[in-house]
């Protein structure tokens, strides 16, 4: 046995030593899960804290994970590394410009789909059961692409860390429902407002902190965020506090139709269809990817101005800027103000969608998750944003279809509680997995005679 | 030696008056005086440690000096005091390029998109602030091209015309020393300011960069401050060399004066006096024969 | 006046608290410059430790000793807080290190979210209140408008706990082989190296002194307030990460030090201005202080490198 | 001088380092024999710090191997090759700022048992009186030279068997020079102490060296006694190319 796991050592398997990680692992996760899991603190009738023996089950959890590792161990590890000897070198052009055509067919094909979806929703589910389709995936999920890419051109091209861009998102929200409510404006001259209420809020927030580097901006940005998070809640003359803004008028189809049940010209009466808010929630999606396509188109076009360069020139380095006379200070706040713009774009959708805000909804988890999207998906690659804005978005909603579990698990399982679980411990994996994201290679903004794909390990990521 | 009045006593492009820089107690520069003459090509030069990469913090305006004035006087006849000015407005306003010790290229971005980048300014006007180049009107593609024609012809220059769309990052050291000049020069300099360039380049790249500085002086008329160790570099195509010593200056003149000071020697190659003359000889053998004394 | 020294106890008090996280903070960002997000919920974790060991103690082997107690149950929650965030380091920053900068503190706030959602699901999403450790307070002085200042019992556990922990803490840092290669790996991790010191080791070796620092600030937390729920980490996280930066990160004195002055400020601001906006008032010292002076109280002034 | 002295004591073969995807060692060869003085000299960037730091395993050599005492070092991480008694004053100096004199020398020490402390800090203070003058003195506010003399100091703490200094005479006045290559004759000759001394300023250094290396752009292109190379014309050339510093 011991020779063989000593021949064993050159091809890679050495299943001593992966079982030895296995059982000790396992003993430290009986160690912490024991008491987190196995002994649960419970009310009992006369409201004292009792403890619910479960060590059972933190055991069975313990030997699982031990097995995990032990196959990570086995199998994994051994494969990853010879994988990494195999090519250390970086991927050659030809890969790269393989990747880049696939891409560049998939964001095609994506376009198409996305354009049809609804339709595609309605054929198959009809138009009642369309709604949950097209309102918790398809507008849910291109609410985060269009945060993701308002984001991107802050951390992703900028190459500065924001933590607290979900307050623009609030900013966004609130300006549209408080002058909607006060002002009775329509959502299409409300969203611009939106938009550049929140660039202005950007460029306020952003003057004083763009001198900051690192993580320090990082920080200072989250704490914004909360600074207006808490403001929402504590001015409740202005804001209505944590109880929120309720009855928030929705979007009309530019003055023409409305989707109010009463209204005269509500869409369905007046094409005679059988009422249904479906119809509300396609037109929904269609503006929200309207929206988010907007978003795209503008910052592709910014990429290849003079500013779109500075920002990405910013990222991979703010000295040699400064050496070349561009302003830093004013590249960084347009890339904050108008990052915080599609932020605020977004927000007063959201409230027309949601017809209720609080401050609930713009948590900094809200943010967390945001930025988990930009750099999962790989800095500055908007397919990339999207695709991770699908995964993690769509993935958590699936979680919440998982109810057919209360069928295993019994009723007190609650598939739902796990799904912020799962979203963190994806974060994680994917990070490890992954830490340049899912695309991290750059396409040119200009070229000479020929657009050659820049490999992302010689891409920079920016100093905040 | 002669004491007739000399270029950079008549004709400073940049005078540095006085200028003292203090990092908390230590003294980085100290009263240091000198001109760079219009069209010369200049040396700082000096041990390691003697202050030099700091001067040129200063005059760039990376650093804010405790003390001294600078005053920088562009071809249009203009005056910048360079010590009021935040770094990026001396490269934009006083015509000051520079580079950087330890090379720092947009290394993910193309050789192009680097040259592009560098000229910023005359491209953001051209597009309107952003807004109408987002818009697509105005005449940015206009600009654009002849950015792109400026890029082509100083990337033709250094010899890298063929790597135009690759990333910078994957260039060889040497290549990238020259790109760096090269982006510094689209910036569209009065006066240029090198860290060290021949640092890390083998004999035949040090030839090209002389060739390269001196087509740079010749064809463009810009004048160069250059902060070197590689003594080839400074005697072969330096007019005006200054000697800093622990920040204070120990020698100012041509090449030719500088070499023969003997503090030069002795401070600069850091040996004790017996060795100096050994050092002198030793000098003679390479550079002294081929220039005679002024 | 009396009202005044009165909030000022319980300020130090609170500060106290907040100091023992901020270490953590301010030694993690030293060694390797990361933010790390999740030590607020490893000090909620760690006040969980603290409360289902207390209960075990109690309703299990019927310990009536409550000094023995909370002893027990501080050790415990430090030994198993340490071996969690030894665990998280290992898995989640280790691999990352050198690599892409954002990565870790992306990882880092993955596993703030874990930790906190794992701990709604392991133990439920509703408070956990326990029973007073000690209900004993003593008055100091009765004022002349009849108002007294009091100190209880469990704000001297806290102060003399504190201290000695720290004075315990700041020997190791100060004098010992252990506390020179941790601090010569936070000036130059390089150089440590080539000295003979096992960097990874003395990096996750931080991680877990802070982590067992937090756990002592966990159990004393759980005592103080006798309450305690999965989404209590944030707050005290954030609010202990403004301590560390006010007194200069990477700053251990600066960490105790603007944890006081947080505390202190948090109190008095709840007690003169408005209790609704007093994590406001928090959050504006950050925002206020990284602006104006980055460095911090006691921290080092940065110079940019050219 | 037994035979067991003439064997090397280092072994380089082939050794190729990159940052990223830049090549800075193209295949190296050298060898250190025990107790002798070895030199590398060349040009500013030509690679003399990587070969010692890759020596000292940061960066990994990608090819090629490194023997140390009989035994392969290449793949071993680098706080280990320091406890095999590899002492290095690398580039740079690298005091730690925020330690004091003594707490920098400490460190230097802290791999071995310290027995030898009171001993060996005494000897670094007859070696270097400037030392214990500013004993309680954090290492950042140290001058160059003392902070040289330091960064020396600290590497021979560990007892070294193999002491490698990566320009020791770098911004220090003529004087302290001579101090400092006496130093290294002295402990060479005294205790057999093996160096491998990188200078860029090759006239101090081939004067001091039995055998010399010359390295142009990650490439050894010369080798020889220190007094061959000293004497030959392209050394003389190469030497003012890059010598002076």
């Amino acid at each position: 046995m011991n020779s063989a796991v000593k021949t064993n050592e050159r091809a890679g398997i050495d299943f001593g030593r992966a079982l030895k990680d296995g059982v000790i692992v396992g003993i430290i996760a009986f160690a912490l899960l024991g008491p987190l899991v196995g002994l649960k603190t419970e009310q009992n009738m006369s409201n004292e804290l009792i403890v619910q023996n479960r060590l059972g089950l933190a055991a069975i959890l313990s030997v699982i994970v031990g097995v995990g590792r032990f196959l990570l161990s086995a199998f994994i590890y051994p494969r990853i590394a010879a994988r990494g000897n195999r090519s250390k070198a970086a991927a050659t052009l030809a890969e790269l410009e393989a990747r880049a055509k696939l891409t560049q067919g998939l964001s095609i094909v994506g376009l198409i789909f996305l354009f049809v979806y609804p339709l595609l929703i309605i054929s198959l589910f009809g138009v009642q059961g369309s709604i949950k389709w097209v309102d918790n995936y398809g507008v849910q999920i291109l609410i985060y692409v269009m945060l993701g890419w308002g984001l991107n051109i802050v951390i992703g091209l900028a190459g500065l860390l924001d933590l607290g861009y979900v307050a623009f998102y609030a900013v966004g929200a609130y300006s549209y429902s408080l002058l909607a409510i006060n002002f009775h404006l329509s959502f299409w001259v409300l969203l611009p407002i939106a938009g550049m209420l929140a660039a202005f809020w950007g460029i306020i927030l952003g003057f004083p902190v763009l001198r900051l580097r690192g993580d320090y901006l990082a920080i200072v940005t989250l704490a914004f965020g909360e600074i207006i998070r808490l403001v929402l809640i504590n001015w409740k003359a202005f804001s209505g506090g944590s109880a929120g803004i309720s009855s928030i008028p929705k979007v009309t189809m530019f003055g023409i139709y409305s989707f109010d049940v009463s209204a005269p010209n509500n869409f369905a009466k007046a094409f005679h269809l059988a009422a249904s808010s479906a119809y509300y929630k396609v037109f929904l999606y269609y503006i929200i990817l309207m929206l988010a396509l907007l978003t795209a188109f503008i910052t592709l076009r910014l990429r290849r101005l003079p500013i779109g360069r500075a920002w990405e020139a910013l990222r991979e380095d703010e000295v040699a800027c400064r050496s070349l006379g561009i302003n830093t200070t004013n590249t960084k706040l347009t890339a904050f103000a108008i990052g915080a713009m599609f932020g605020g774009f977004a927000g007063s959708f959201f409230a027309a969608r949601q017809g209720f805000v609080s401050p609930e909804s713009f948590v900094f988890m809200e943010s967390a998750v945001i930025v988990a999207i930009v750099v999962l998906g790989g800095m500055g690659s908007m397919i990339g944003v999207a695709l991770a804005a699908v995964a993690m978005i769509g993935g958590t909603e699936l979680l919440r279809e998982l109810d057919f579990l209360k069928a295993v698990f019994g009723n007190d399982f609650n598939p739902d509680q796990y799904r912020m679980l799962i979203f963190g411990l994806a974060m994680v994996g994917i990070m490890v997995w992954k830490p340049r994201g899912f695309v991290s290679a750059r396409q040119p903004t200009a070229f000479l005679f020929k657009r050659k794909t820049v490999s992302g390990d010689l891409v920079k990521e920016g100093h905040g | 030696m002669t004491t007739s009045l000399r270029n950079w006593d008549s004709d400073p492009v940049l005078a540095v008056e006085h200028l003292t820089m203090r990092f908390g107690g230590l003294v980085a520069v100290n009263d240091l005086s000198f001109s760079v003459g219009r069209g010369d090509i200049t040396a700082l030069i000096g041990p390691n440690g003697a202050g030099k990469t700091t001067v040129f913090n200063c005059i760039t305006g990376f650093y804010k000096p405790t003390t001294g004035m600078m005053s920088m006087r562009p071809r249009d006849g203009s005056l910048h005091l360079l010590e009021r000015m935040p770094d990026f407005v001396v490269a934009r306003k006083a015509k000051v390029a520079r580079t950087f010790q330890n090379i720092r290229l947009f290394s993910g971005m193309t050789l192009l998109e680097n040259l592009l980048v560098a000229q910023h300014n005359p491209l953001m006007i051209a597009s309107g602030m952003t807004f109408l180049g987002v818009l697509g009107i105005g005449g940015y593609k206009t600009k654009e091209r002849e950015a792109i024609e400026r890029a082509r012809y100083w990337l033709d220059k250094i010899g890298l015309i063929g790597r135009a769309d690759d990333p910078a990052g994957d260039l060889p050291y040497g290549a990238q020393r020259r790109l760096e000049i090269a982006r510094a020069m689209c910036t569209g300099p009065d006066l240029l300011c090198l860290d060290e360039p021949a640092a890390g380049l083998n004999p035949r790249e040090s030839a090209e960069l002389n060739a390269l500085l001196l087509s740079i002086r010749k064809d463009d008329g810009t004048s160069i401050l250059l902060i070197e160790h590689d003594m080839s570099v400074v005697m072969g195509i330096s007019d005006h060399v200054v000697v800093l010593e622990y920040g204070t200056k120990i020698a100012d003149g041509t090449p030719t004066e500088t070499r023969n000071d003997p503090r030069v020697i002795a401070a600069y190659l850091g040996v004790d006096d017996e060795e100096v003359e050994e050092i002198e000889q030793e000098l003679d053998v390479v550079t002294g024969s081929e220039e005679g004394r002024a | 006046m009396e009202v005044f020294v009165q909030q000022v106890i319980n300020g130090i008090t609170i500060g106290s608290l907040y100091g023992l996280i901020a270490i953590g903070y301010t030694m993690v960002f030293g060694i390797i410059g990361m933010v790390n997000f999740a030590h607020g919920d490893v000090f909620m974790v760690s006040a969980f430790f603290a409360l289902i060991f207390l209960l075990v103690l109690t309703s299990w082997f019927g310990i009536a000793s409550m000094t023995l107690a909370l002893i027990l149950v501080m050790v415990v929650s430090m030994v198993l807080t340490g071996l969690l965030v030894w665990a998280i380091e290992r898995v989640a920053y280790a691999p990352l290190r050198g690599s892409f900068r954002l990565a870790p503190l992306i990882s880092a706030i993955g596993m703030s979210i874990v930790l906190s959602n794992f701990i709604q699901v392991a133990q439920g999403p509703r408070n956990k209140p326990i029973p007073p450790v000690t209900r004993d307070v003593y008055t100091l002085w009765q004022g002349s408008n009849g108002y007294p200042v009091n100190i209880s019992l469990k704000q001297i556990i806290i102060w003399v706990v504190t201290a000695l922990l720290l004075a315990a803490f700041w020997y190791v840092v100060q004098k010992t082989a252990l506390g020179r290669a941790q601090r010569a790996c936070e000036q130059d991790r390089k150089m440590a190296s080539l000295l003979g010191v096992n960097v990874d080791r003395t990096i996750s070796l931080t991680f877990v002194i802070g982590a067992a620092l937090a756990a002592v600030a966990g159990t004393l937390y759980l005592m103080y307030y006798g309450v305690v729920v999965f989404s209590d980490g944030f707050t005290p996280g954030v609010k202990a990460f403004t301590a560390a930066v006010l007194g200069g990160i990477g700053s251990l004195p600066g960490a105790v030090l603007g944890g006081l002055l947080i505390g202190l400020i948090e109190t008095l601001w709840g007690q003169y201005v408005s209790a609704d906006y007093q994590n406001v008032a928090a959050f504006s010292i950050l925002v206020i202080v990284l602006i104006f002076m980055p460095q911090g109280l006691l921290g080092r002034p940065e110079v940019e490198k050219v | 001088m037994s035979a067991e002295d003439n064997k090397p004591l280092l072994t380089v073969r082939g050794a190729k380092t990159y940052y990223g995807n830049i090549i800075a060692l193209k295949g190296v060869d050298i060898d250190v024999n025990r107790g002798e003085i070895v030199t590398l000299i060349g040009a500013n960037g030509a690679g003399k710090s990587t070969l010692m730091m890759t020596i000292c395993g940061n960066p990994r050599a990608r090819e090629g191997s490194i023997v140390y005492d009989g035994q392969d070092i290449t793949r071993l991480p680098t706080h280990e090759i320091a406890r095999l008694r590899i002492a290095q004053s690398p580039e740079g100096r690298r005091i730690f700022p925020r330690m004091t004199v003594l707490e920098n020398l400490q460190m230097g020490a802290s791999i071995d048992n310290m027995e030898f402390f009171d001993t060996d800090i005494q000897y670094m203070f007859d070696l270097f009186p400037r030392l214990k003058e500013r004993i309680n003195q954090r290492g950042g506010t140290l001058s160059g030279g003392e902070q040289q003399m330091l960064a020396i100091a600290r590497a021979l703490m560990a007892r070294p068997k193999l002491l490698m200094l990566d320009e020791p005479s770098l911004g220090l006045a003529p004087l302290i020079v001579k101090q400092i290559f006496d130093a290294i004759r002295e402990l060479n000759r005294k205790d057999g102490l093996t160096v491998f001394l990188v200078e860029q300023n090759a006239f101090h250094a081939l004067k001091l060296a039995h055998r010399g290396y010359v390295m142009v752009n990650g490439v050894i292109t010369m080798s020889g006694s220190g007094r061959e190379l000293l004497e030959n014309p392209e050394v003389r050339a190469a030497y003012l190319e890059g010598g002076a510093h």
